[in-house]
C-alpha cells in the first residue's frame, strides 16, 4: 500500500486522464476489468461544465514511437457525468480521482464544488493544460493564473487538489511552486506536447484540429525532465507520466521524483498494460540497483 | 442464429481484458490479399462484424524504426474451432507487416470488439455489398444468414480472387478484367430495381459506402454500414475514432463498426481510406 | 537553385547547426567530402566569445526514436574560429552561415560584428537558446528580451541575420514575430527539447549536464508545429528543422511554411544523409500530390 | 609495415563518404563472443586500430520498438581481400541485433574511422593487454607487427575462447577456469618486472584500462590505450564522445579510440562499460 495524497493506493500505477475510460471497457470485456482492474486509483476523461461534442475527425495521426491526438475533450457535460457516468465509476475497485477543466475560473469553481462534495470521489486534478482546446492562452503555462486559479477554488472542497501541468510552457517549475504555494496538494505531469502532422495528399494538416497533442515513447525524455524539475522546486507528490511502457520506465519516473506514475498511450496497445507496468515494477524494485541494469 | 435479436448484447460477444498471444497458423495469398488464420483457444467466437486488433509480437515498430507503433484493426472473416480468420491488404506499414507473418510468428490480439450485424426483419431477405478488401466482414456474416446474394466490386481481376470467399456472387470490376466492367453500386441499382424487399449489408471504401447509403435511403432500404476509421485503442478508451452521425459524434470501436445507414447524414468518413 | 535570405542555394537542404563539422569529416573521409557536400549551405557549430571545452561526458543517451544530448557547446571561442577554422570553412563549396551565442548582448554584438564583416561568411545564426546569466531563463523563450537583443545587433552586420528559436517557449509565435520586427532576416527551428535520462545504474542523472536536448524522429511533430505555428506569424523565410529523417518529412517542413531544412541527427546515421534527402525531396516534388501519397 | 613512422596520417586510413552496404558473409560464436564477417569491395584496408560504424539494413530500430537507434562503433579484427572482420559481444540492443546476423543480410558501415596504434620505437618490443571484448583491434595489430606477446584476461573460460584469435598468449580468468585465477594486470606485473623494454598496447573496460596506464606510468613503460566511449556519429560530428586529456576534452572517435597513456590524467571513462 502507498499512500498518496491521503489515498491509499495498492500500487503505483494508475491511469493517464483521457486514455482508459472504465465504462467503456466493461462494455468490450464485461466484468474482468472490475475483477482485474489495472490501475491502483482510477482517472477519469476531463470533465467539462457544458458537453462537448469533441473535435472533427480524424483526431489521431501515428508517429515516431508515438501518437498525435486533437480529441477536443468529448464529455458529457458536468450533469451529464454526474447522473450517467459517476455511478458506474463508483463501482470501480479503486479510488476515483476526477479530472476537470473550464474554461474560466468559474467554471473550474462550480466543477470543483459540485464534485468535491460526492462521497464517491476521493480527489480532483485540475486539467490547465490541454493544448487541443481554444481557451485562448492555455491558463497552465503561466504562473500567475495557474496560482490564482488554484488559490480560487482550493477552499471550495476538502478533497486532494492535483493540478495537472502543461508541458508546452518555458518555465514548468515556476508554474508548480505556484500551484504548489496556492494550495495544490499534488501535481501531474506531463499532458502532451503540441505537434501536427500533414495529410500526405493534401499538404494540409491532418488532424480535424490542426494541432495536437504528442503522447507515447517519443515524450518519455521529455516527461523525466520536468518531473525532476518539479521535483526539485516542490515538496508534494507527484504523478509523473508520458511514454512510460515498461516498468523500467515507470521506475525512471519515481527515481525523478514522482510518487505515483501514469500510463496513457500503452494502454492503447495493450488494454491491461497498467498491470504489467505494476508487475515489471515490482519486480524491479525487489532486485538490486546492480541487477537492475542488467535486467533492463 | 438466422433472425436473432437485434439487441445490442447480442451484437456484442465481450473480449477477454487485455491482449493475449495467438499462434499464427498460416497466411495465403488469394489474389491481392492475405488470409491470415491465428489459433485462439482462450478467445470467445465473435459476432458477425466485430473486429480485433492486432500487432505482430515481433517487430512491431520495426523497419523504418518507426511505424507501424499501434495495432490495426481487422474485422473477423470467418472463426470456428477456436480459429480467426483474418483478410487483410497490404497497403500501409502495419497490413505490410501482418502479410509477412508465417506459421510460428505470434500475434498480439484483443478482441472480439465492436458490435456488429443484426439480421433482416420484416420477412426482407440480405443483400450483401462488398468493396474491395470490405469482403472480409460479410463472409462469416453470409455463413451466419445461411445465404443471400453478395455483389462485389474490386479494382481488377487480381483483387476479385476475393469473391471466392463468398457465396451466390455477382462481380464488378473497375477495369473490366472480372465480372461486369464499373462499380459494384451499378450492381445494387439493378438488383433493388427488381426487388427492393432487402436488408443491405455492405462494407467497403468510404465512397462506396456513401453510395450504398444514398441509394438505399433514396428507395427506404435497410442498410446496415461496417464501417472503418483509424483507431487508436478499439475498445473505446482514446475517442480517437469519431464518426459523425444524426445523433452526434459516436465513437465507432464502441458502438459500432456497422452502423444502420439511417444514423448517417454520410459515410465519407474523413481520414479514412487510401 | 532557390533563393534565401539573398543567399542562392543549389536545393533547400543544409545542415542543422552543431550536427556536422566539416572540417572534422574532412579529416575522416578526405576531399570527397567537398564534392560531394550534401548540403547547399553550411552552418557552423555555435561560435561563443570565450572557448569552451563543453560539458562533462557522458554527454549522449539514445532514446526512442531520439538522440538526447548534453555537448555544452564546445568551440574555440571568437577567436580560434576566425583564425583556425574561418580559413577551412572558405574551402567549402557552398555559402557559409556562422551560427553564434553570447551570454550577454555585447558578447552578442561583438560576435556578429566581428564574424559579419568577413567575406567568408555569407550570413550568421543567432542561437538564442541559452539562459541569460541574470534571470537564468532562457533568452529565446522571451519575445521581449529577444527582440531587443536582435535590435540591438541588427545594425551591427550587413548580412543576412538568422535567429534560431527555442522550443521549449510557452509562445514561439510571439518570439518569432519579435524577432521578425526587430529586423531578423530569416528565423531557423527547431532546437532540441529539453529532456533527461537516469542511468539505470545508479538512477542519478545520466549527462554529465544533467539535463540535455531531445533531437530526432522524436521531435518531428513539434517541428512540423512549431513550423506551422511560425509561418503563420511572420513573412521572413525559415529553416525548418527537427527529426527529418526522408524526403518525405523535409517535404512536410517545407509545406509547414519552411523554404529550408535542415538535417541534424540523421547525419549521425549516415554522414552523406543530407545528400540522400535532397534527392528524395526532388523525386517527391516532381511527381503530383497523389504519387506523393502513395509513394509514402 | 613493422616500424611505421608515427605520422598521424599513418594511423589514419580515410573513409569514403556516406554509409554503404556491406553483405554478411557469416557469423559465428566464438565463446561468448560473435565474429562477424562482411564483404567491403569498396572501402579500403584499414589501419589497426580503426574503427568502424555498424548498422544492420533490417530492423535496426525493431524490437521493442526503440532501440537501436543510431550506429555502434566496433574495432576492426581483421581486414583481408576486401573482408571486415568484427569482434563482438551481445550487451544491448545493437549488439544484440548485430549479433544475430545472418549470412545474405547486410550492413550499413561507415570507416575506417578514427586514428589506429603506432609501432615501437627505441628498440622496445610490443606487448598487446587485453581484456575481453578488447582483444579485438589488439589481433589485427599483432598480425601487422609479426608477433609479440598477448596477456588476456577474461570473465571465465567461455570468454576465454576468445583468446585463439591471437598468438603467444597468457591468459588470466577472474574465476580461474582457464589459464591463472586473477587480473590480465596481474600477468602484466609479472611481464614487466622481467622486462619492461616494451610497449603496451591496450584494449578493455575502463577499470582495466586504467590500472595499465597507471602501472605503465609508474614503470615509465610508453603505452597506447585504445578506448571506448558512447558514440553517435564516429566521425566528428557531435562532440558526444568526449574524453578528458591532459590536454583538455578531446573528440574520441576524431583523435582517438588509440591514445598515449601519457595523455590522460585517467582512463576510468564516465558513462562506458558495462
Ligand atoms: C473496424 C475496422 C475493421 C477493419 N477491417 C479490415 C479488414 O478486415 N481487412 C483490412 O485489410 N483492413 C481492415 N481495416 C483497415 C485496417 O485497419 C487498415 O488498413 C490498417 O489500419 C492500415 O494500417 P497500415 O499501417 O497498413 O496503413 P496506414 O499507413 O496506417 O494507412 C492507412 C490509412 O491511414 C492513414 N494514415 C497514413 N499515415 C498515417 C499515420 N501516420 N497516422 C494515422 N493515419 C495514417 C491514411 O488515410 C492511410 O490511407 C479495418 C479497419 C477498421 C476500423
Ligand atoms: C572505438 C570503439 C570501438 C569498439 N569496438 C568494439 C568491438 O570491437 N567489439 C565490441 O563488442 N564492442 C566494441 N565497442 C563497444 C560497442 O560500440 C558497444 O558495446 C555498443 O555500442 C553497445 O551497444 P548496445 O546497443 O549493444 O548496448 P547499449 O545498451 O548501448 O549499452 C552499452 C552501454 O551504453 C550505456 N547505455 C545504456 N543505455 C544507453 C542509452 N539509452 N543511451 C546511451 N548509452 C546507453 C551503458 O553504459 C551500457 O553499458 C567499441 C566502442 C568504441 C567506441
Ligand atoms: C488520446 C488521448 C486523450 C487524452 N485526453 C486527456 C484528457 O481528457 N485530459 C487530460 O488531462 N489529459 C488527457 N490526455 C493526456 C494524458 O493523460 C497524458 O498526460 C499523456 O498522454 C502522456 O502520457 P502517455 O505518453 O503515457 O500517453 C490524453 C492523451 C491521449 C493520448
Ligand atoms: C549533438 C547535437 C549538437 C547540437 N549543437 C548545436 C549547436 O551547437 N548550436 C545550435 O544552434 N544547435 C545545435 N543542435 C541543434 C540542432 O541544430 C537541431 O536544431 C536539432 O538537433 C533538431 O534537428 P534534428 O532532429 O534533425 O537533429 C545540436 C543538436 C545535436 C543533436
Ligand atoms: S479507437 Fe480508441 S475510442 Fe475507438
Ligand atoms: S562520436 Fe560524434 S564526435 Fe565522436
Amino acid at each position: 500500500m502507498i499512500e498518496f495524497c491521503g489515498l491509499s493506493l495498492a500500487h503505483p500505477i494508475v491511469n493517464a486522464s483521457g486514455t482508459f475510460d472504465a465504462i467503456a471497457a466493461r462494455r468490450c470485456f464485461g466484468d474482468e476489468v472490475l475483477e482485474r482492474f489495472p490501475f491502483a486509483a482510477f482517472v477519469s476523461k476531463t470533465v467539462t461544465v457544458a458537453p462537448r461534442e469533441g473535435n472533427p475527425p480524424p483526431r489521431l495521426w501515428e508517429t515516431a514511437a508515438g501518437l498525435i491526438n486533437s480529441i477536443g475533450l468529448p464529455n458529457k457535460g458536468l450533469e451529464g457525468f454526474l447522473i450517467e457516468d459517476l455511478p458506474r465509476l463508483a463501482e470501480l475497485p479503486v479510488p476515483l480521482i476526477v479530472n476537470v477543466m473550464g474554461f474560466t475560473p468559474d467554471e473550474v469553481a462550480s466543477l470543483v464544488q459540485e464534485i468535491g462534495v460526492r462521497g464517491e470521489v476521493a480527489a480532483l486534478e485540475l486539467n490547465v493544460s490541454c493544448p487541443n482546446v481554444e481557451s485562448g492562452l492555455i491558463m497552465g503555462s503561466d504562473a500567475g493564473e495557474t496560482g490564482a486559479l488554484v488559490a480560487r477554488v482550493r477552499p471550495l472542497t476538502t478533497k486532494p487538489l492535483i493540478v495537472k501541468l502543461t508541458p508546452n510552457a518555458t518555465d514548468v517549475g515556476t508554474v508548480a511552486a505556484a500551484a504548489e504555494a496556492a494550495g495544490a496538494d499534488g501535481l501531474s505531469l506531463i499532458n502532451t506536447v503540441r505537434g501536427m502532422a500533414l495529410n500526405p495528399r493534401s499538404a494540409t494538416p491532418w488532424l480535424g484540429g490542426v494541432t495536437g497533442g504528442v503522447s507515447g515513447p517519443a515524450i518519455r525524455a521529455v516527461a523525466v525532465a520536468q518531473v525532476a524539475e518539479v521535483a526539485a522546486r516542490v515538496s508534494v507528490p507527484i504523478v509523473g507520466m508520458g511514454g512510460v511502457e515498461t516498468g523500467r520506465d515507470a521506475l525512471d519516473l519515481l527515481r525523478a521524483g514522482a510518487s505515483v506514475v501514469g500510463i496513457g498511450t500503452q494502454s492503447f496497445r495493450d488494454p491491461a498494460a497498467g498491470t504489467r507496468v505494476a508487475r515489471e515494477l515490482a519486480q524491479l524494485r525487489s532486485v538490486g540497483p546492480d541487477r537492475i541494469a542488467a535486467g533492463a | 442464429m438466422t433472425g436473432a435479436a437485434p439487441l445490442i448484447e447480442d451484437r456484442r460477444r465481450p473480449a477477454p481484458f487485455g491482449r493475449r498471444r495467438a499462434a499464427v497458423i498460416d497466411n495465403e495469398g488469394i489474389g491481392a490479399y492475405r488470409l491470415l488464420r491465428c489459433e485462439d483457444p482462450a478467445g470467445p467466437s465473435p459476432r458477425p462484424g466485430q473486429f480485433y486488433m492486432l500487432a505482430a509480437v515481433q517487430r512491431w515498430g520495426a523497419g523504418a524504426g518507426e511505424r507501424p507503433f499501434l495495432p490495426r484493426a481487422f474485422s473477423v472473416m470467418r472463426a470456428r474451432e477456436a480459429r480467426l480468420e483474418f483478410l487483410l491488404e497490404d497497403v500501409g506499414p502495419g497490413t505490410h507487416r501482418l502479410a509477412e507473418l508465417a506459421p510460428g510468428d505470434e500475434l498480439w490480439i484483443t478482441g472480439p470488439l465492436g458490435i456488429g450485424f443484426t439480421a433482416p426483419v420484416d420477412g426482407r431477405r440480405p443483400l450483401y455489398v462488398g468493396g474491395g478488401i470490405g469482403i472480409a466482414p460479410l463472409a462469416i456474416w453470409q455463413d451466419e444468414m445461411r445465404g443471400g446474394a453478395a455483389l462485389l466490386g474490386f479494382r481488377d481481376r487480381q483483387h476479385a480472387a476475393g469473391a471466392a470467399l463468398l457465396r451466390d456472387v455477382s462481380i464488378a470490376t473497375d477495369d473490366g478484367s472480372a465480372g461486369r466492367r464499373g462499380l459494384v453500386t451499378d450492381l445494387l441499382e439493378d438488383e433493388l430495381s427488381s426487388d427492393d424487399v432487402r436488408t443491405v449489408y455492405a462494407c467497403g471504401p468510404p465512397a462506396m459506402l456513401e453510395a450504398v447509403r444514398a441509394m438505399c435511403a433514396r428507395r427506404e432500404v435497410r442498410a446496415q454500414l461496417a464501417m472503418e476509421v483509424g483507431m487508436a485503442c478499439g475498445y473505446g478508451a482514446c475517442f480517437g475514432c469519431a464518426v459523425a452521425t444524426r445523433g452526434g459524434y459516436l465513437r465507432l470501436c464502441l458502438d459500432g463498426p456497422v452502423l444502420d445507414a439511417a444514423e448517417l447524414e454520410s459515410a465519407l468518413v474523413p481520414g479514412a481510406g487510401h
